[in-house]
């Protein structure tokens, strides 16, 4: 069956390692936070002005000076810091995030991605994403497989306008794990109960797919 | 020490106009300067520009300068949370230029820095490429991006002394001290101001050299935009 | 939190070889980092560039490394406190390389930032422009100038939390903060390692990403090059 | 008579003004401090980061992490701030100094200065000196006149490897205050009881001498 957003949610936490400093995007990508391992240590960096971001405040304790850059109330883990904005971009510019986790409309298999616009119908901007994956050496897209029309978002060429080019590795969707590799997408893992066939008729990209592909385990 | 001190913020923007360009700190609703933008609209500013990484909610913020149609354009970096805002940019009343959160922050650092330009891969192969140069370093394309140039920046720090110095809080710090300094004349407002000599001179977090005038703001609502708890 | 707690100096400067560069902070003798320096002495590694403000004095700072002819070449500021330098310098047994201060610390700043190349007004026109490229700017010349690539950057705080994050003391802050993260491995020494949650998250000048090594520094000397008084 | 090095420093403070952000070279730019009036409100800066200098610690006060750029131990005024390197730089290349009182070795008559390096000689390096000259708008040069073999230091072209290029505005040397105009010299101001003549004899540089040439006063 497709995973939930915590599913997929929670087999990217899979992907977060020990000592890593992680950036969270808005919408699925910050429901990773609820699923890292308790035994390994990370620090999740807010490009608003924050590293060591903690899980959101107590009922009565939300500050208006504390918020993460989904605009949302939290709280500063022992050992945060609070930076400006081009500090902060430093860390995303200067490489060291380990880890970035953001969302897409569309993935191209070249690693293209698109996610701030739609043209004439939907111009949110892009915030701090174009930075990101211009940057980041390790991106994670987590994303549903298709659109509402069932249109499938894993793409040979991004319809949309890009956010950045060549960028993505790895993408985990409700219904499959894949890796860009040589121009296409590798698959590497698909959900419980979803068949190669049914990911490859959802996948308009050119999938390699390569021996028996495992079920994800979370 | 040189005193920076304004009575209020009729002083603070004593000086503003029509067309001119304006820098305004802040992310989200998170430490923006309530008292300027409020003067802003009190005095009717029109066809301004203004640098902002958003634009506010429909009635707060600086969507309370786009209701009264002020804004000629926007230069930001996320502008999702407005609904007057995309009425307006879709209708073509509204210019605006999205640009990178981390170009944003970058250019106003420049212009404080006397750094009139400087290279950044964001937004290479994009849109927001469309026009620049680019080129390449260690094998990586890159976009040649400029210092911004603007006549006040509006900035709000928790606290603030007579000489200038600012101190931020928390996550509403943001972009606020980037833009100090890189405008023509920089207003501080501030949560609490203090005689100078009060703060310790280890721990001031932008110089009072790059502040024109300081005041201390009243009323501050400190709006949350999106309230989110956990149980106890 | 991320742990960059090393337990001495002698595993902080694991990784340092021949032939590398090495960013060390310091401006004079103030605010350098001690220990390091004593084990880049100890380990003798040879043939190292340096890129740090000043070079020491003959017996204190880098001037140590300099007796035993481990560096190979300079890229400074400012080195008019050391004789055996200019010894080595003008016997040509010293590659020397002055830069701009300003230019120095940005090309740090620079290296922190994923910025790769910026540019600056200072040295247009002076030797430190030839065969630099050039390029006008609001009608005046500028250089463009790139981020250093370094192996090590060895940096002096105050204090300094587990987490790697640190809080400089007075002018000894200078170009430490600037070089943090910006080469592969940066090593911080402090003079009080505390706990990390003990330091204000508010008041921290480097947070922890920037640093890869931390360790509690011993026997600072802390020397002073000009102690001038007056009376009471 | 020729100025002594305090005097040209008192000279020079005249042209602080009420509300100036001042930094001050190493020599004979340091004295001016001295003699700024204590009506009026100065913040003094010092590249290696303070803003808002004070005078030298009592004795027993001195403290190692707090000097200034010419490593010497100083004291921070109420109101001061410390910050790192790129700041200070930022304070400066950003134009935000209003006043920069420097040294030199030799000024040519189109402005240029150079201050930090004699051939196969003398190589100390230029310290922050390239990125003040190049950046303030509002340059002071404090010098001797001429040299100790008598040469002049006021010259139609520098002869050592410049500092910056078209930078310097006014120049207090121990016999005249000079002032940078359509490229040449113009005399302003004389050491009280030299004679212009004696000027003139001194100044290799071209001079605008210019109907009565006042004596300096303090």
């Amino acid at each position: 069956m497709a995973l939930s957003k915590e599913q997929i949610a929670q087999r990217i936490a899979k992907e977060v390692k020990d000592g890593y400093y992680v950036n969270l995007g808005i919408g699925i990508p910050t429901l990773v936070a609820n699923f890292v391992r308790d035994d390994i240590e990370v620090e999740f960096q807010s490009e608003n002005g924050i590293l060591g971001m903690g899980p959101f405040p107590f009922e009565g304790e939300e500050d208006a000076d504390l918020i993460n850059a989904g605009k949302q109330t939290i709280t500063a883990m022992k050992g945060a810091s609070f930076f400006d904005s081009a500090k902060s971009f430093s860390m995303i510019r200067g490489q060291h995030v380990d880890l970035t986790i953001l969302g897409a409309m569309e993935v191209a298999q070249n690693g293209d991605i698109a996610n701030w616009k739609i043209p004439g119908k939907m111009v949110k901007g892009m915030g701090g994403a174009m930075d990101l994956v211009a940057s980041a050496e390790n991106i994670i897209v987590a994303m549903m497989h298709t659109n509402r029309a069932g249109e499938s978002k894993i793409l040979k060429q991004c319809s949309l306008p890009l956010t950045g080019v060549n960028c993505v590795k790895k993408v985990v969707t409700n219904l499959a794990v894949l890796e860009i590799e040589d121009g296409k997408f590798r698959l590497l893992e698909r959900a419980p109960g979803v068949s190669v066939e049914e990911i490859d008729a959802a996948t308009e990209g050119n999938l390699i797919i390569d021996g028996d592909i495992p079920e994800m385990t979370f | 020490m040189i005193n920076k001190t304004v009575k209020d913020v009729t002083t603070a923007c004593k000086g503003v106009k029509d067309g001119m360009t304006f820098m305004l700190g802040g992310f989200g609703l998170s430490g923006i300067p309530e008292n300027a933008i409020a003067q802003l609209v009190k005095l009717n500013v029109k066809q301004v520009t203004c640098i902002s990484n958003n634009a506010g909610v429909d009635d707060f913020g600086l969507g309370l300068l786009l209701q009264k149609h002020q804004i000629k354009k926007m230069i930001s970096s996320y502008v999702g949370e407005n609904a007057e805002f995309e009425r307006q940019m879709l209708s073509g009343e509204l210019d605006v230029e999205l640009i990178p959160q981390g170009t944003l922050a970058q250019r106003c650092l420049a212009a404080q820095s006397g750094v009139p330009a400087f290279y950044t891969p964001a937004g290479y192969g994009t849109e927001v490429g469309e026009g620049k140069e680019s080129r390449e370093f260690n094998g990586k394309m890159h976009l040649l991006e400029h210092a911004f140039n603007a006549d006040f920046a509006f900035v709000k720090a928790w606290k603030g002394d007579t000489a200038g110095n600012l101190i931020f809080k928390g996550t509403a710090r943001n972009f606020n001290p980037n833009m100090c300094g890189a405008a023509t004349i920089t207003v501080a407002e501030v949560e609490e101001l203090v005689p100078a000599g009060e703060l310790d001179p280890n721990q001031i977090h932008i110089p009072g050299i790059f502040v024109q005038r300081i005041f201390q703001g009243e009323k501050y609502e400190k709006r949350i935009e999106q309230r989110t708890v956990r149980k106890k």
